[in-house]
This record gives structure tokens, C-alpha cells and sequence, in this order.
């Protein structure tokens, strides 16, 4: 788990977490089940396709009933940078991060996000887990860490 | 026009993408025959996205969440309350220029944020920023000076303003997809809160999260999806200012007067052709020099226009038969696209019957910032 | 097209709005026998005025900054990177559609802040906000995740991508209105601050401030203004995504040679007809992976093709000759403006000796956010 | 004069007033007048247009050379209306507030803006003169107060 941060109140201009309650968006059970450790997304009950990020309406076949499957925790590295400048506002102490493309485990898909661990260590292929960030306002998000192969 | 589609309008507990994808959806459902893959092009209409959603470069955002993926063309138009028809005339221009054989457009908002003071900063940039929206100017305070000068040049009532907020209302009350779906009465808008004097709330539209969407196709394709395609026979456009004080009159509005002439002129009809239209009451002293400039009414005389129902069915022209913006609210990029929804499904006899005009020839009008820019489309069905 | 304009690109001191100014006043000294009041429709891209500027709304704004009353259209695009080419392409529908007779195209960007952590949140905006900007992504983590899997799949070298900078810049040495007009060594390159690992700072364009203008008529009026009208002959755009993990690759962008073919084919002409072209070089790596989908280079070869100086003059076909955005700058909305604005300058023999090539076709490619939106025109100049 | 408020610091994206240094716009000179008491605005010497706002470039002609010329002070109110409700982020506290537009003394030149005075006694063509507002971090802006006929 990330620890919070120290709590601050920036303007909804600057905050990039999403909004993660029932009353601003439809999907907000990925952000409780997160909250859980869980990784999820939408699955179409119609045509069966799982997409990423998790969806109210299938763009395969226009249904609008979709369910929640979990997604595998573990994955391997496809891509990484690690970032030295040009932060966005409200990340320039985190500088330098790593940010990368992790291909999730027994599957075709991937998924963008910060990793944790020692930079100069990473390489592609790199086994990771998912962590959960969370915020000092309740609200959670999450990242990747490496793990022993 | 060969499908329409349209969201719930509102406070929606809904992102910009959860928005756009309803708005897909409601879109492909009623062009139920046509591929996604057969949609080359995609123009999307949103005004504020960078500000109210914190999210720039939303036209490739939406085609993902409609699941298109364009070959020809894709694009977004901002022009602050023009947004969505500029979108519309976008697509329009690809469709004539063979540049899409089939092209989409969404016009999408999302305006509510928890901090409705933050909106409020982001609407005051659509005047210009630095000379206007510092001393604290949005669209309600200037709307609310034409209201002033109106009333005082042409002796315009306060009755008459809020007769314009009663009709739109009573149409919007048969509009399941409004953000404010019931009948107002005269007493309810001259009581309801003060926004900006003279102007009051239900004199205003409502700050409103909402999608719209239509699917354009060109002559020779539209028949294999619709048996009744409505066509673009006619835009025009003009503008002048920007400043609000280098704007030739608050009351007059000669640009929009010369957009509605090149739009009919093109189509090569007049006013009088026309079965309805759809005009931008962004506030209710806006609808009232819109009968003016569109040649209905004498300089002077919109209050008078109202008051004798001239805009109701049955009146001289009747318009915002789907509540206007004062009924439906406005999410700015979406307002020009519902427009032409409502025109098409009036044309193949979609909407209810209490608000039921049909007809072949319509006109949509829509206006932005301080009204310094007017853009008009002509929409025709082949009777 | 039949004038251009420029202003001088870098950390501006100046506003957007002084910048739309500089622009105009090169546009009309250039075309100087064009009265402001013939000009009947504007076309403005910008991608971040909302945020940058905290200024929406921005075409009326630049349309009196210039002095001209559109009285047929006026517009601002915005497609991140792209926005500039977009209104470009807007001002060639509305001309071939007859919605306009002259049109003005100005492409605009105030880019450089107080406070720059609030420019790279807003370019952070550009990608998906929710869920890749909160992860601290913006334009160089994507595009050095790209040429990382590049050098991992093909072998490119980190010479390879350096040599790109070192072209680019020797071009721009010699344009005075560029953000960086110095020569640059490999081992300037390889020994700049590092930014995203594996790019440095001269892998990457600058964060600019500026402005690009263009002046558009129909045939049967451009020879009015000038002997040497330039044309827009073809025209390509290709889309898919939007999210960086729904993109079908980093290092293949099958897309882009779509957007390329149709343009080329519309124009009825062929790569190799090709005398110049301007191609979006956002970061070195970028450039590398152009070679490829103009099917200049093979797949994976585009190091080579670098290294063997077939961009050069005198290469296959000399690539961003006003040098690039490495060595000009890249302020959003103005890059695809100013990229015709030196295809006509070279067509018409305005550019230095240093880097004349002249040539009557050319080609100009913009590709933005995650790459996953690629856009081309081909211009032509009758010989 | 309108006193500052208490200082913040707002991020540029909720900054409604001008940045006014040297370094960050051509129209600099109209700050510093301001400073002075004077309201400014550009005239061009080639074809001697007096334009609001400011500018750089003449609209009319093309030039480029600007000379600076004294606004008068005095003018009249053509319209204005009283913000009741709706105000953006940083002007929560002042509603209401009266916005108008003001015709200068002897000129067919108008401008926006604030105007201070008792709301209610306020109507067209009462007489106002310009006033400073000065902002706790030493810029300046404008607004026009009530004055005897
Ligand atoms: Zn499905
Ligand atoms: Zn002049």
C-alpha cells in the first residue's frame, strides 16, 4: 500500500484523481472495489467482451448491462520510463518516478500505471503486483510494485 | 441527418465519457443497421472540457468510447454555446467535400462540479478574461444588461420576458429528456431568485450535464438507413466584437440578422417557409430579440410577439417546441446538436403529440459568448 | 494558400492575444493588396487556451485582435497537437464547399506559464486525465516508452535517435523566427538533461510560445493575391485508441500510413513525388518511426535511414527543413500552420539559401497525444 | 481606491487579473499608469485610432507603432445590473456586485467594469469616475464609483 499524503484541497482543475463516489460516476464500484484490493473491470453480459477501463455502455455491441470481473494482480512489464522532469502540478516531489505499461497475467491486457521499485533494477518483463494508493481524502487509486519472479 | 440520439439531461451522476457513451448508444440503437466500422468520421462539440472535466483532446476520448475508430476524419469544435452546430457544419463540410462518406457527431457536457464556484471561473472565460470576467462578467450579467437596455429603449416587460420562460416550460414538460421537465407558471418565474438584475433564475438556463448525437450521411447513402433523411440545405454565420463594449449594440444584433439571411438564402427559402425553430433562449430576453432579427417581429416589438403567442403552435413560427434551452438546460457543446435531434424527430414524427409540428423545413439558431457570434442552419425532409 | 505569416517562436513576452497580433500583422504584409474586410472567415487552432490562457472562446477573441468581422464562418479546432492542421482543414472544406471565398487560418499557443508544474498538468490533460495523466504521464514518458520498445525490438541506437536533434537543428540555425535557431552536436544531445528516461532534453521540443499564420482563397481568386498560389491536393486522417494500452502498438503506427495513403491518393500522386515534407518530430523517436510509415524505411530501419542522412537535402526527401519541432518549437496549435507556412516559403523561394530545396509537392504530417491520431495534407504549387 | 484583500495565491488557472509585468505582456506601460492613477490605452500614430483595449498591432491599418494616450476618468453609465447569485471561484464574497458598462466623458468609448456605489440609487446615465483596485501582491485593475453630477 502507498501511504496518503499530507491532506490538501486542490481546485478540481488540478485534481487528477478521479471522482470515485456513486453521485459523479457510473462506475464507481471499481473505486469500492479497489478499496477492497481488488483490480476490476466491466464485462459486456451480452457479447462477452472485457475492456479496460471499465465501461456503461459495450462499444463491440452497444449493450448497456455489464458486470464486474476481477483482473489477475499480477502482470509483467511491457514498457517503462522513468520521468526526471517536467512533473504536473502536485508531483513534483515525486520526481524522479517510474511510470510503465504492465501486460497483466494470462492475458492480452494492459494496463498504464506509476511503479514502484528500484529504477536502475527495472527491465522489461519484469514480474509486478498491484498496490493500492490511497489518498489522505478516502478517495484510493493504484500501482504497480515489482515482485519476485 | 439518417439517426439521433440523446442522454438524459441534468445534474448526472455521470462522467463526460459515461455521457458520451450513452449517447452512442442511443445514437447506434437508432441507426440499428449500420456498422460502427461504415463510420469514417466523428465531430465532437464540447466547449469546456479542459476546464469543467479536466480533460483536453476529447474527440479521440469519445470515438473510443463509442467504438469508432475514424479513417477519414476526426475533430472537435469549440465555440463556447456554438460548439455543438459547428460540429454539425464540420461534418456537413465533410459529407460535401467527399472527405466522409459517414460521419457522427456528439455534442457532450459535463458542467457540475462539486465546486459550482469553479464553473462559474470557467464560464467567465468564455467572455474575454482579462478585460470582462475580472470584474466578476458570466453570460447572466450580460445577458441581464440587454434585458436593461431592452426595457428601457422599447419599453420591454418583465411579463413579457417571463412569458418566454412559460412557454419553453410547457414544451419541455412533455420532454422526458429535459434537465427541467415540468410547467412553470408567470407568478413562479417573477418570484423565482434573482440571478443578475433584472434576470432572474427560471429567466436562465440551467447549468446542465448532457449529451446529443446525430449520424450525417451524404445523399447518395442516407435511404440504406432511413426512409425519411432530413438535409442541411443552409448555414450561415457571423460575428463581431469580441469585447462586449466594441459590440455595435447590446439590443440590435445585425450579425444575426446576417447569418439567418445567408442560411435561408442558400437553401433558397425565406422565413415564412419555415415550420419551426429551434432559436437559443440561452435566457429569456435573448428568445425575445431572436423574433426580431429573425424578421418576425418589429425592432422593439419581441415582447409584443410573445404576449400574442406568435411563437407557440399555431402562432407565426413555432419555436423551442423541445423546451429550449430554458427547459432543457444547456450543456454548451450539446444545445446545437439536441436542436437539429428535435427538428429531425418533429420531421418523422417522433415527439410527443402535445408538442407535435411536423413539417418539412426548420431553422436552428444558436448564438455564443455575448452574443457576438450567431451561426444558423436550414434543415429540409423530402415531403 | 496565398500569403503566410509568422511570429517569433520561444519564452514569449507576450500574451496569446499579442501573439494572434504579430501573426496578423505578418499575415496581411504579406498579402498586402487583400483588404481585412474581403476576409469572410477565420479558422483558429489552439489546444490549451482554456488552460494556458485561462481563456475559452478563443476564435472571436484572435478574429479582433486581427481586425476582421467573419461574415461567413469563423471557428477554433482543437485536437492537442494537431489542432493547427485541423483548422486548416477546415479552411479547405469551407472554400471547396463555397461556405467561404477567403479565409484566415491562424494557429496560436501561450504555452509557457509562472508557474510550469501548471502547464504540465495541462499537458498532462492531453492524455487520458483519469487514468494515464494521474499516473504522471504526459508527452515524453509515452513517447520514451516508445523509443525504448523501439530499441528493443529493432536495435536503434541512442546515436540514432541523437542524429535526428543534430539535423533538425542544423535547420533551424538558419530560421530566425525559431525557438532554438542554433546548431546542436551528437554529444550535445547525448549529454543533455536527461527528461524521461531514455530521452533527454534535445530528444525533445521545447514548450513554446507562438504563432502561425495563413491566408486561403478558392482558384479563381488566389492569383489575385499572389503569382504563386500554393494548394491543398490531398487530404488523410486515421484515428484509433484512445487510451495508450488500446493503441495496436508503440513502435507501429499503421494508422499514420493510412492517413498518408489517402492524402497521397487523393492527390493522385506518390511518395516519390514528393520534393520536401514537414513531419511531426514532437521527440526524435518520433521522427525515426515516420521514416518507417511513409514506407520510406522498412520497418525498424528508420535509424538507418537517419544515420545514411536520407532526411537531408540532397536525401531521399529532405524532412523539416524549417527545422522541426526540436529545433522550432512546439507551441500546440501554431506547429501545423507553420509547417505550410515553410512548404509555401520554400515553394516560393523565401527561405535561405542554407536550406532551400524549393519543389512544387510537399507533404506536412501532424500526428498527436499518444500518436494515436495521425493527420496529413499534400500541397502542390502549379510548376 | 479599493483596498487589497487579505493575500493568496491562486493558481494561474483561477487568476483572473491580468500578469502585468514587463515579462509578461507587450502592454505593460497600461499597468504601470495604472499605477499612477491613469487609465491608458494605445493610439496608433500611423492612423490614429484610439482603440480599447490596448493593442500591439493596429486593426485598422497594420502598423505596429503604438503611443500611449490618457483615458478621461469621468463618464456615464449605459447599462448595469446588479450579481446576485452565480459568481466565479475568488468573487464568492463579493456578492452582490454591480457590473456596468460606462461611456467616457466626451467619447463614444466604452468600458466594463465594476462599479462601487449604492446598488439600488444606481441608474442610466449617472455620472462615475475611474477608480484603482490594488491587489495584495502589488498589481493593479479598475472600477468606476459614483459621483455628483
Ligand atoms: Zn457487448
Ligand atoms: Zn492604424
Amino acid at each position: 500500500m502507498v501511504e496518503a499524503k499530507a491532506e490538501r484541497r486542490v481546485p478540481y482543475l488540478l485534481d487528477f484523481y478521479p471522482l470515485q463516489g456513486e453521485e459523479h460516476t457510473r462506475i464507481h464500484p471499481f473505486f469500492q472495489h479497489l478499496q477492497e484490493g481488488r483490480l476490476t473491470t466491466t464485462r459486456c453480459t451480452a457479447c462477452g467482451e472485457v475492456l479496460w477501463q471499465p465501461r456503461v455502455v459495450c462499444p463491440h455491441c452497444n449493450a448497456d448491462e455489464m458486470e464486474w470481473v476481477d483482473l489477475p494482480q499480477v502482470g509483467e512489464i511491457f514498457a517503462f520510463t522513468s520521468v526526471q522532469a517536467g512533473a504536473p502540478k502536485g508531483m513534483e516531489e515525486d520526481l524522479p518516478f517510474v511510470v510503465g505499461i504492465v501486460t497483466l497475467k494470462g492475458t492480452d491486457m494492459q494496463i498504464l500505471a506509476r511503479i514502484e521499485g528500484d529504477e536502475e533494477s527495472l527491465e522489461i518483463g519484469q514480474p509486478v503486483r498491484v498496490t493500492v494508493e490511497r489518498l489522505a481524502d478516502g478517495r484510493v487509486w493504484f500501482r504497480f510494485r515489482t515482485v519476485e519472479a | 441527418m439518417v439517426g439521433t440520439g440523446l442522454t438524459h439531461w441534468g445534474v448526472r451522476k455521470a462522467t463526460l465519457k459515461e455521457l458520451a457513451q450513452e449517447a452512442g448508444k442511443a445514437l447506434f440503437d437508432d441507426v440499428d443497421n449500420l456498422p460502427k466500422a461504415e463510420v469514417d468520421s466523428l465531430f465532437v462539440g464540447t466547449a469546456l472540457a479542459e476546464r469543467l472535466a479536466f480533460q483536453s483532446y476529447v474527440a479521440p476520448m469519445v470515438a473510443e468510447q463509442l467504438g469508432i475508430h475514424p479513417t477519414r476524419m476526426l475533430a472537435r469544435t469549440e465555440l463556447a454555446c456554438v460548439s455543438g452546430q459547428l460540429a454539425m457544419k464540420m461534418a456537413y463540410m465533410a459529407i460535401a467535400t467527399g472527405l466522409s462518406d459517414i460521419a457522427a457527431v456528439v455534442g457532450v457536457e459535463k458542467m457540475n462540479l462539486p465546486d459550482m464556484a469553479e464553473t462559474q471561473a470557467s464560464l467567465a472565460a468564455i467572455l474575454d478574461r482579462e478585460w470582462e470576467g475580472v470584474a466578476g462578467m458570466t453570460a447572466p450579467p450580460y445577458f441581464a444588461m440587454v434585458a436593461q437596455r431592452h426595457m428601457y429603449e422599447y419599453g420591454t416587460t418583465r411579463e413579457q420576458l417571463g412569458l418566454v420562460s412559460v412557454k419553453n416550460h410547457r414544451f419541455s414538460a412533455t420532454n422526458p429528456y429535459a434537465h427541467f421537465p415540468k410547467e412553470v407558471s408567470l407568478d413562479q418565474v417573477l418570484n423565482s431568485p434573482m440571478v443578475s438584475t433584472p434576470l432572474r433564475l427560471l429567466d436562465s438556463s440551467g447549468i446542465t450535464d448532457g449529451a446529443a448525437a446525430v449520424m450525417l450521411a451524404g445523399e447518395d447513402r442516407a435511404r440504406e438507413f432511413t426512409d425519411t433523411p432530413v438535409y442541411i440545405e443552409g448555414a450561415g454565420q457571423a460575428a463581431t466584437g469580441n469585447l462586449t463594449v466594441n459590440l455595435p449594440s447590446l439590443t440590435e444584433w445585425p450579425h444575426m440578422r446576417r447569418a439567418v439571411r445567408d442560411a435561408l438564402s442558400m437553401a433558397g427559402v425565406t422565413i415564412q417557409d419555415m415550420d419551426l425553430a429551434e432559436v437559443h433562449d440561452c435566457f429569456s430576453i435573448s428568445e425575445i430579440i431572436e423574433y426580431e432579427e429573425l424578421g418576425l417581429a418589429e425592432k422593439g416589438k419581441g415582447g409584443q410577439f410573445i404576449e400574442e403567442g406568435q411563437s407557440e403552435i399555431g402562432g407565426q413560427l413555432p419555436m423551442n417546441t423541445r423546451g429550449g434551452l430554458l427547459g432543457c438546460g444547456h450543456p454548451l457543446g450539446a444545445t446545437g446538436v439536441a436542436q437539429v435531434v428535435e427538428v429531425v424527430q418533429q420531421f418523422t414524427g417522433q415527439v410527443p403529440q402535445e408538442r407535435y409540428v411536423g413539417g418539412t423545413w426548420a431553422l436552428t439558431h444558436n448564438l455564443s459568448g455575448n452574443a457576438n457570434n450567431h451561426s444558423v442552419l436550414v434543415l429540409h425532409r423530402d415531403s
